[in-house]
């Protein structure tokens, strides 16, 4: 099988993005993929779109950007796994590729979250796990299903409030960094502490934002990055996908999440990997809140399990750390755009690797290995991908 | 029989189907959608309703695009020119919408078309006259106040 | 301002952002939806609720299923027995929703927790006392009557 | 690359089906498709949901069904392409195996489009172009879009609002043979010609209708199949997919649909087909109206450009003609449960080409080869799959 390679990256600006339309929105991270990959739109054989929706006005975004960026009459799908959309969308663009029926596919990811008032967004990712038995019946909210894994992991392993908020500080520490964050301002751990409960225990900083952003990659096998003669690239190592039950109260264990040990496993399995915290050289995880990143860090076997709040109290996961986790701000300050994260981590695998991260949050590249985490709603979907500048 | 009966006499909001007899619950979460549009991209377009005007974006590389965008993929620049569109062109196609959707039951059955104008763009709009599609076809393009109370245009034979 | 005041100030539903002033069209299209969702087949779920019952199928090979489902993945086959649950078990974990969607917006801020019951399956329900979690922390299950007016069900620590 | 075989299949009867949840009407086919393939939940080593939703409840089908049917942690991801997002879910089953990636995969398409009620789906569906600048400023609905080729296809070659009447006929007339099928009686030309306007010249018997249902095929690789020791199998010859413009009023020709075109010519081109009428047993094609049936025989190569309509007032596509087309009832009569119709066709190739269809409609197997046209949109997607006995 061909070996897929990231050849042309781009990124919006993230957050409130009221002066651009959904296809203004997505063109802003294609334009600069294809001068970067050197690339016409008419050289892509296949594209894909990660895009969750619903609080969006435009439904079919494929033809909507088949025709705003001259893709038509190339093949295209939408995908969709919540949270975890961006990193379906890659998955659909790398097994194009590997299965020898494309050269050349395009990845967007993109959400315009802002196209419904808040309570609206609030109530449709509440509906995310099981519509009827834990939405209609018991109004759970987004926040909710997490802050029942964060005061269960908390009653567990004696970990604080504060040992989550400062995962929201580092967040805030290296978005200042990065252009394309949404909230470019440092916060210090009192700030959080100081805000208003939205689901007992994670409070307003511990949460995500609501967010409007693209991102995009390009792909291609390995004859084209030959036949291109493309020398910045950064390859697909493996990616590994799990599922989890849609209702809670089917799992075993609200400390961590079965679906993302199980990505990971493959993830490693297929990338040769046995020592993460050694062989890789930092990873972006999926902190929709801070409690899950600590719980990322453990499902990913960067710390045993029940001590990966010590790693972030300890401040072992800034650059210099024990391993860099989310240096471009991670959902929790650079933003969430639900279909777009994914990629987004994509192209910070890509820029990392290549070493031109902004200055301030470029990780030491000694590896040449990145992870990306990418979880749908609470585990209902787990993608794990490593990207690699030397192809395996 | 409405959710709050249903409460009463079955406990739940459970309506059994008329038909089938089968137990259907009516969801008590009512979710409203009603989206919020960016059209800062292409203010001119409607500043140029206003005036009775039609217009297009002209990238610099010589292309036209209607319904206006704002990005060209051919050169991927965004400077984009406005221009003003000739209102004349040829009806291609016709139909006449009986089934509304909820949000324009308000209108009686309407007819919509798609017309090339004689600068060689189409444009989908409403159609005004006798609903029938016949080779050749010249039509106006209107720009008209309907129910909505704010500036559409139509395609009117001429 | 609202729309109609946008389509006379503006002449469209056009406002433009407070903060950037961009410009923003707002969707005259409203949709509103409520789903139907079949209970059919976990009819006896809602009988036995109203009789102060919590029920889960059982599976002729011996498996039990809670939220009920019809269907056994494991010998494939769909005749379920009831069965009553025991009301009891341990609390595993807690929430108190603050920021509450729009339609349980009626609500103060509300408690959710879920518990392993002694039969060994595991239910989510509202949490009725005082929002602390402890290990081991014995519930007991409650049926009453909310807001919406119907039975539902409430972890209540013993 | 592997060859990839649809090894087991199942469907659920479509129609309105308020005796079934969601997951329920998911396990109506899932069920025979592993009792077909002889193989466990825990067998499948990756499955992909194909579910347009919005008009239904639960918005996490993978997950759900990773409870319900003992599929987690197994990966998963939902796809969408308009109608035509059961051909995307079986192509991302079909990549997923050709990549080497996973060996058994399994493909569910659903819909649930009942759970709203009528005047909701209406709306929906209309939604399915540009949103902005056809449904929201002009009220355009799924059959106005359509009713806009079968005026212009009218005009231009001087077919008939009988001609499309057949198709009509010819779908109910298979449909009552169809156990599976919503609209299991037989019509006749006048029926269809006194049904009321539904967009004209469309009239109430030339559309499809509002459908709960469901469809499930599980691929396996050639390894797979061998070390199975499965008999009865069908393989994917290959797949030709294509996208068209949002706005209609991009188009050059309202005659044809350019994507499908596209889509047949590379589905045709990998799978050596240069006479399709020759070297096909038969086909499933899109017929969610009745004109758009007769587009298709020409974007199919069934006939020259502007000679669709003749095939149809000749009853070419009947068993015994030319070429069977829909004999299972098509969308038209079959039902159309967006999300499933891909996904029941493949399954009525598998039939076909097993000669295990019902009394009456079963065609005359003699290439080994089937072909499904699946559309979404008004050509925004195009899907173009080739089933055959014989691996290529
Ligand atoms: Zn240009
Ligand atoms: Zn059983």
């Amino acid at each position: 099988m061909t070996g897929v390679a990231i050849i042309g990256v781009g990124h919006s600006v993230f957050g409130t993005r009221r002066d651009v339309n959904i296809p203004e929105l997505c063109w802003e991270s294609m334009k600069p993929a294809f001068e970067n990959a050197n690339l016409e739109p008419k050289d892509i054989e296949f594209f894909v779109v990660g895009n969750l929706g619903i609080w969006s006005s435009e439904l079919a975004i494929p033809a909507i950007m088949a025709e705003y960026a001259d893709l038509a009459p190339k093949g295209s799908m939408r995908v969709e796994a919540a949270c975890a959309t961006g990193s379906a969308a890659i998955r659909v663009g790398y097994t194009a590729i590997k299965s020898g029926l494309a050269d050349l596919v395009l990845v967007l990811g993109v959400e315009k979250m802002q196209e419904s008032p808040n309570p609206n967004v609030i109530e449709l990712i509440g509906r995310f796990g099981s519509y009827f038995w834990e939405f209609e019946n018991f109004g759970l909210t987004f926040p909710g299903y997490y802050a029942m894994h964060a005061s269960a992991y908390m009653m567990k392993y004696g970990a604080t409030e504060e040992d989550f908020a400062k995962v929201a500080v580092k967040a805030h520490h290296y978005a200042a960094k990065n252009p394309y964050a949404q909230f470019r301002k440092e916060i210090d751990v009192a700030t959080v502490m100081k805000g208003p409960y939205v689901a007992w225990p994670l409070k307003l900083f511990d949460c995500s934002p609501i967010t409007d952003g693209s991102a995009c990659v390009i792909l291609a096998s390995e004859k084209k990055v030959k036949e291109l003669g493309i020398e910045e690239k950064v390859w697909i190592l493996s990616q590994g996908v799990g599922t989890g039950t849609a209702n809670l109260s089917k799992r075993e264990d609200f400390t961590s999440l079965a679906s993302a040990r199980y990505a990971a496993e493959q993830a490693y399995k297929l990338a040769g990997i046995d020592d993460p915290v050694k062989q890789l050289d930092g990873a972006n995880v999926h902190d929709c809140f801070t409690a899950p990143e600590v719980i990322a860090y453990e499902d990913l076997g960067f710390c045993k399990r029940g001590e990966g709040y010590k790693l972030a109290r300890e401040g072992q996961t800034y650059i210099g750390g024990k391993i860099p986790v989310n240096v471009d701000g991670g959902l929790k300050a650079k933003g969430h755009p639900i279909g777009a994260t994914g990629v987004s981590m994509a192209v910070e695998a890509y820029k990392q690797l290549l070493r031109k991260a902004d200055k301030g949050r470029q990780a030491d590249i000694k590896n040449g290995r990145w992870l990306a985490h990418n979880i749908g709603g609470t585990g209902h979907y787990a993608y794990v991908t490593i990207y690699g500048l030397e192809k395996r | 029989m409405d959710v709050k009966e249903a409460i009463e006499k079955m406990g739940f909001p459970i309506i059994p189907d008329e038909k089938s007899n089968a137990w259907q619950w009516f969801d008590v979460r009512e979710l409203k959608l009603r989206y919020i549009l960016s059209v800062e991209g292409i203010k001119k377009f409607y500043e140029g309703l206003k005036e009775g005007k039609l217009l297009a974006t002209k990238c610099k590389c010589g292309r036209i695009f209607f319904p206006p965008q704002k990005d060209c993929p051919s050169c991927k620049k965004s400077e984009m020119d406005w221009i003003e569109l000739k209102k004349e062109g040829v009806l291609e196609t016709l139909t006449v919408i009986h089934v509304r959707p909820t949000s324009f039951s308000h209108y009686d059955p309407y007819a919509v078309g798609i017309a090339k104008l004689d600068d060689g763009v189409r444009i989908l709009a409403w159609y005004r006259g006798e609903p029938k599609l016949k080779p050749g076809q010249r039509v106006k393009v209107e720009i008209v106040k309907r129910k909505e109370g704010y500036q559409t245009y139509e395609l009117v034979p001429i």
